[in-house]
């Protein structure tokens, strides 16, 4: 059998030493009427049939599409030495570093990670990772309720739908009053959230670059919140980070976000990284696993799993969250996607994306008929185009011409059946857009 | 060993970006930019190689030797399942596709692999139907709670509270009280399993469910298994099964037939996916017929025709709890794994986990303190309590690090925690009898050790790069970054 | 610029501690004529574009078909394990193992390589690895001048007709009288070569089995040999020897050979892997790299190079080879290779290729006009086919089809325009046999 | 650590093969068949891994620390050249494919790509063509011999000697007597160049050529370089240029300008192939016009249309050196070295190389005896004497050991021969002025330990697995394999 090791002989002696006839023996505690019999599965394969088998499943998968889509997930480059690394076996064999005198590689590593993470975000403190960008909202809500003692959130509408989705299914068994406030012009309305906030409001929860790709300055949202004792919890995009103004410059409590652009590829939904950092004030009330740096006997400085007070293990039905195993290893692969990419490179690279997501805008906007959905506004690398027709439609022709040319929003806004968001990162090309724009043109004018 | 940070030179570069080919650059308005650049570290491409080469030598995988992390199930991870997970069409397929229109026929693979793992998850457990969403165990467990109150929500059940054993992992009760739930704590007879009186008392028509691990965390499988979910099912509660140790049952008992309603299953573990010093894993929920309606949208589902969709309208779904399909990377590794073995070698896996187990369990007794009958055999683990040794001062802490010295990675210690000084020992299939025998070996010796000259014991490790890391200080005054 | 460390600043820096006004001045000892300007070649790119540009490259070469070519190259299957150990960085980045207390890595796989090959071979010793199959036959061959002090070789010409080529490219300026004897029936002709051989003759070169895929019990010859005082000088498949009578068990005295079937890609041509195992009373007149075990100062056993005094860094023109770096990682490869395939893996997997082999030959000679070249004779896993039209015309049309079929023997044996030397290995499966049969019936019958 | 043989067990497995999934078996004639099988390791899949991964960890490579190893430019090997290396299209084309009748139109990418390298080497070196076709520098050597050979035959010149300055490497003389010359070496003057009248002395109308290292193996240019070419070629004969030390030069000085007329490169040093603890490598050889005509077949030519097709018919051919097309793998990463770093690159590179290493050597000037008059610069390496602590008994292989210590590849120590306890400096551009430094330091703290304390630094190294290796015994005796 594959990856057993023992053999018939060594399994004899064995169960001779234990003092068993035979193996079956061991399960002789399981009652009779709970055993079951064979299981209805397939005979075992090779190697070499197990390779045959999965490829021929990765090859009904059409991946190499001219693609612009986005909608929080993108396609950046991977740099080859970023694979090199996080495949060293020391680490991704590793467990989660429960004992620090060999785990120093991994341990440190996390400390890296908070460092960067805080350092992009213009915060304090951040934790070794969450599940993905939408439970990292959602534990956001949970470690503000934890901090205000209240009960109501304010989530801005242009906060990515999916994780709008997330948040309302964990919430429903915890009677938390959550409010949806409709973003005005693509933005989140201020007047709206004012209205909305009151002194039972735990937190404000806003996107930028929001869903529809508009940048923001949420300075004042901050503000406002503050104002009513609320916290600003505030999803971010790490790539833009690279040059835009920092939630921490905005004055935002909790920032959390989706890390795969950082050197994971889209992998068809995950594994991804969810990211968390704070105000120094609230590291108590954070969840999840943390590491810290401390010294030894000798007075060597090394890391450890610290604060765990907080945790499950310890804490259990009290913890300030269940998470247990959350996703190192991504974790691992943004710092190291960070380190190669460096403090010149990140702003060089998110600069890229603009100027190449406003080349498009304009070379779209040359399309009879197409127009911007919020014209004249700041965006970073994703847009929202008005279409003349069913943007269900034009996707469905533009696919069968092998482009994947963004997410049509009907299905999440159903007042806009016409509007198309549209990606652009590094890796199109000005062939790739004028491609798009010429297919688009051919669809529309016919 | 240096920061990152602390090897940043001004002005140094790694990895260049493509230049813009567009024309003119855009000039974003001041006032949405940053003051100035994060400080990220400033290094040459060959600085941060050499940084995490260097770091990954300051670890310890179950590549580099014996891992037996109790609850944790520290097998090989195959190589072959890392290679195939990192085919193309598996990695670079971007989520949305499916919901684009047409977009389902583009991603049949895909699809059919994670219905393929479904049939496969819910065979092996004896389940009506497993969602591949949850991210890890934990996150299964939420889920799970979270089926459990939709279906008393669906039924008009007032219910209020969960019964956990004290045995149980802290994610159990952490899960549920997430849920919504009040937790009643049920405390476990001398042979370690749930108190049945307690049991018994505490089971109120209030009782929504109960959380067991079965084999329990001491590796032990509960005889009244079948009587207790009984005697829930007659309140109408729901049984959850912690899927972490089904490692030791594969082909041979499954949660389903056993009366279990709804489970979790811990990919990174039972089906031999890289842990990978603290996740990805993926944490499948599978659930009795009953429960089908509850699943978290969407829902993988075949046509007629063999090709596969995505259902999303479910009305008394419990929604959305992951962006998509859950950790799908991961679940190719597990799918891989699982048509590799196959009926048989899932089978002999169990069989093997529990002969090793056994055999450490038989051969340690002398040496070492334990509360299981001697006379029954343990599944797939087993827990050893270092409580003698303590009377010389050499703690489950101490006994540890001098297997560090060793050049083992120690067993879990201090869970479950009803056992004083525990040790959970899960040396899993995957390892041989020399590598067994040797860390008995070592495990006597530290014993004898610990009798004759306890503080040797006690200054262990002293063959790492660090020792006796001041924990206390750690939470004290915590430093938990760099800041620039 | 890719890869350079140090900043503009720190050159500055640099510079003037060594005490120049700036770089071009470290030049100054060139004399200007000699200097020269600019090279012709494009500007450099980014890893992206790099990439790019390769798979551009590698997708111009048409790989995916079903092949039956093999040549003495072919197409094994490779365990995912061997890829991920083979790649660990301290393996690959490192040089010669001059240095043996930071190369015990290196240097004990070596020692463990050249024991497999031992094992394999059936021989006493064997050196670090040589560049190919065919400069392995050369190197062999110049040992056995060394050894006997004769200058006469007989090589049979049912030996790899590309090595034979090499083999006479080597010898050209060595004045070695060179004798190919013609095979008989695709075997080495006995009493031609018993005619040839002589008192001035050092060795006979013969292959096991040989480029017509027969295999053969040369321990016959290898007595002819040694009755004249020449040595047995044998080149093999390893694979093959998973199951056929090793070279030691025939007589052989120097033992070479292609490594690459042993976890090698083919790779367009390499890097491959040439081995050599010999007796061990004329191990000091081996060429190349030898590892050897000893012991510390403190007793530890360890691993160095030895038995240097035959190579040329010590030796220079008297050296018993040129060779300084050869083919280590790929001996590397070898060993994990058969470490996984193992004592019961290898004899197995030899006998999955003979038997899909025979079933081939059973399955081709079913379409009319195709017969065997050599009719009832034994084979490993790869036979000769005479065809009922030049062999060259059907196989461009079965490459039409996406099919290699083999390779037509005309190039090499005029007289066999109409042979085709078709290879089958564990990677063929019957599917893939029918359809060559089926296709090739078409060619024919049309 | 035990051998793989000492792990191994009756009966255990790690891959398994498919099985055959034809009918009947053959049953070949047990006459030729082995008698038993051969004994190699039995062990699982987790036991081969566990034993080369513990393998790698006892081994020093680029990406575990500085490399200065002298004449071998240790530089770093770009990941990214690996990645593109085993792409399928070029890791699984065999090699016989273009030789079909129809199949060069099916490998037109790797054609071409060795066309293109042709291209871009000729312009590197200012030669005329380049072969792909030698597997390392020495081969490339003897390739170059023979074609020095063959060029005399047809030209009917009775040509005899190679002469080669003792400075240089040992392949050198070698490759050249392995072509059927007798090799007489030319003694080097005092500032380590070849000796002008010994030089002339020696060129006889029988000299064949000249072997030459420019920079020499000392790291200097030779300032003579062009008068002796002259001189040689006004006896008809040939320049040879061993490229091992191109890194000095790349975009300063041609080898073809100066009056080489056949070369080699070594793609593992120069163009940053990783050179696998032993290669494989490529050695490409270079030729003027006048030569092409002998280089081996078969040749990569361009049609007008643009497609590339190999040319077998060269009359004037050394004939086959190698099977094929050369070490096409390692060819591939040297090509996208190559096209990433570009003109300005190449350049950059060998300005830094030459640049780190004029750093080194003027910060050791104070501490180690050296040859080079100090006023003038060294290339890409410079070499240094133990001989000033050789008084005090510490030699150049003790100070190489010290520097294992402190966490350092040694140099080349020893080589060149004409320097008494040679130590051979290459710290290549890739490394920082921080490593530079940092080594500095480590050097001149050991010079002033071998003074103080001369015994520390002998009884290095103290940090490594074993010490100190009884190499006598190793030769005397000689253990060459485990046999079963
Ligand atoms: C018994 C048990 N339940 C649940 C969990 C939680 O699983 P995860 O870490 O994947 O969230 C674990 C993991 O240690 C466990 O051992
Ligand atoms: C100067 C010089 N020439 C030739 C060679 C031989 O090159 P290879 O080892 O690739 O055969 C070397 C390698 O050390 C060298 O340094």
């Amino acid at each position: 059998m594959p990856f057993i090791a023992n053999t018939d002989e060594q399994r004899r002696q064995m169960l001779a030493d234990i003092g068993v006839a035979n193996a079956e023996d061991l399960f002789a505690d399981i009652p009779p009427e709970l055993r079951c019999g064979d299981l209805n599965l397939p005979a075992g394969l090779t190697e070499q049939e197990v390779r045959y088998r999965m490829q021929a499943l990765a090859n009904r998968n059409r991946t190499g599409m001219v693609s612009f889509l986005g909608g929080g997930f993108y396609d950046h480059f991977i740099p080859a030495a970023l694979d090199a690394l996080v495949t060293r076996s020391e680490f991704y064999t590793a467990y989660t570093p429960y004992q620090p005198e060999i785990s120093q590689g991994t341990l440190q590593a996390i400390y890296e990670y908070q460092s960067v993470m805080c350092r992009l975000t213009g915060m304090d403190a951040g934790n070794a990772s969450l599940y993905d960008g939408g439970t990292a909202i959602y534990e956001a809500i949970m470690m503000a309720l934890r901090i205000t003692g209240r009960r109501r959130v304010i989530v801005d509408d242009s906060l990515n739908p999916i994780y709008r989705k997330m948040v309302r299914s964990y919430t429903t068994n915890l009677g938390i009053d959550l409010i949806e406030t409709p973003s005005f012009e693509g933005l989140p309305d201020r007047a709206r959230i004012e209205q909305e906030l009151n002194k039972d409001t735990a937190a404000v929860i806003v996107q930028n670059p929001n869903f529809f790709g508009r940048i923001d300055d949420l300075s004042d949202v901050a503000e406002l919140a503050h104002r009513h004792g609320a916290l600003l919890v505030m999803s971010v995009y790490p790539i833009a980070l690279g040059i835009l103004k920092t939630p921490g410059e905005m004055g935002a409590d909790i920032v959390v976000g989706e890390g795969q652009s950082l050197g994971m590829p889209v992998s068809f939904g995950g594994p991804y990284l969810g990211f968390m950092t704070t105000r120094e004030k609230y590291v108590r009330k954070m969840p999840g696993r943390i590491v810290g740096r401390t010294v030894d006997a000798q007075g060597r400085s090394g890391f450890v799993l610290t604060l765990q007070a907080r945790e499950q293990h310890i804490r259990r039905e009290k913890a300030m969250s269940n998470i247990c195993s959350n996703e190192g290893l991504c974790a691992l692969t943004s710092l190291i996607f960070l380190s190669l990419l460096g403090k010149e490179g990140l702003p060089e690279l998110a600069q890229v994306c603009a100027d190449k997501a406003s080349y498009a805008r304009k070379r779209l906007l040359e399309v009879p008929g197409v127009t911007m959905r919020f014209p004249n506004k700041w965006y970073f690398n994703e847009f929202v185009l008005n279409l003349p027709m069913p943007a269900d439609r034009v996707t469905r022709e533009l696919l069968n011409r092998g482009i994947a040319a963004g997410f049509p929003l009907g299905r999440y806004w159903p007042e806009m059946t016409n509007c198309l968001l549209v990606a652009v990162t590094e890796k199109r090309t000005k062939q790739d857009i004028d491609f798009l724009a010429h297919a688009l043109e051919v669809i529309l004018c016919s | 060993m240096q920061l990152i940070f602390e090897k940043s030179v001004p002005g140094r570069r790694a990895v260049r970006n493509v230049a813009s080919d567009v024309a003119e650059p855009v000039q974003i308005a001041k006032n949405l930019l940053r003051a100035k650049p994060a400080e990220l570290p400033e290094l040459s491409e060959l600085d941060v190689v050499r940084h995490f080469t260097e770091l990954s030598r300051r670890n310890f995988g179950v590549d580099n030797g014996f891992y037996p992390l109790g609850s944790c199930t520290m097998k090989y991870n195959a190589k072959v399942t890392e290679r195939v997970s990192h085919y193309p069409g598996f990695a670079y397929l971007h989520p949305l596709m499916p919901q684009l229109p047409g977009g389902e026929m583009l991603v049949q693979g895909a699809l059919g692999l994670l219905h393929k793992m479904d049939r496969a998850l819910s065979e092996i457990c004896g389940m009506s139907a497993f969602t591949m969403q949850p991210m890890a165990g934990a996150h299964g467990e939420l889920t799970g709670a979270m089926i459990i109150a939709a279906y008393h929500r669906d039924k008009g059940n007032k219910k209020t509270t969960i019964l956990i054993p004290d045995s149980a992992h802290g994610t159990n009760p952490a899960s549920a009280a997430i849920a919504g739930y009040k937790i009643q704590t049920i405390p476990s007879n001398s042979q370690g399993f749930m108190d049945m009186d307690a049991f018994e008392k505490a089971l109120t028509p209030e009782v929504a469910g109960v959380f067991l691990t079965c084999p329990n965390t001491l590796g032990l499988f509960n005889p009244n298994i079948k009587k207790i979910a009984d005697r829930v099912h007659a309140v109408d509660g729901l049984m959850y099964y912690d899927g972490a140790n089904l490692n030791a049952l594969m082909g041979h008992c499954r949660p389903g037939d056993v009366g279990f309603d709804v489970m979790h299953l811990n990919l990174h573990k039972t089906f031999g996916t890289p842990h990978g010093g603290g996740g990805p894993g993926a944490g499948p929920v599978g659930v009795v017929e009953k429960l089908v309606p509850f699943l978290p949208t969407s829902v993988v589902c075949a046509h007629e025709d063999g090709s596969y969709y995505l259902d999303y309208d479910r009305p008394k779904s419990i929604g959305y709890i992951a962006p998509f399909y859950g950790n799908f990377g991961v679940i190719v590794k597990a799918y891989a794994y699982i048509i590799m073995l196959g009926r048989e070698g899932l089978f002999r896996v169990s069989e093997n986990a529990v002969l090793n187990a056994n055999y450490i369990f038989r051969k340690l007794q002398p040496y070492f303190d334990y509360t299981l009958p001697a006379d029954k055999p343990c599944k797939h683990e087993c827990v050893f309590s270092a409580s003698r040794q303590a009377k010389s001062g050499v703690r489950a802490v101490n006994i540890a690090k001098a297997l560090i010295d060793r050049g083992y990675h120690p067993p879990t210690i201090y869970f479950p925690l009803i056992i004083p000084e525990a040790m959970m020992i899960e040396p899993t299939e995957t390892e041989s009898k020399e590598t067994l025998d040797a860390f008995i070996e070592a495990m006597i010796e530290i014993a004898k050790i610990a009798e004759t000259n306890p503080e040797e014991i006690i200054a262990a490790p002293v063959t790492t790069v660090v020792s006796h890391l001041d924990e206390t200080r750690a939470a004290r005054e915590p430093d938990l970054a760099s800041l620039a």
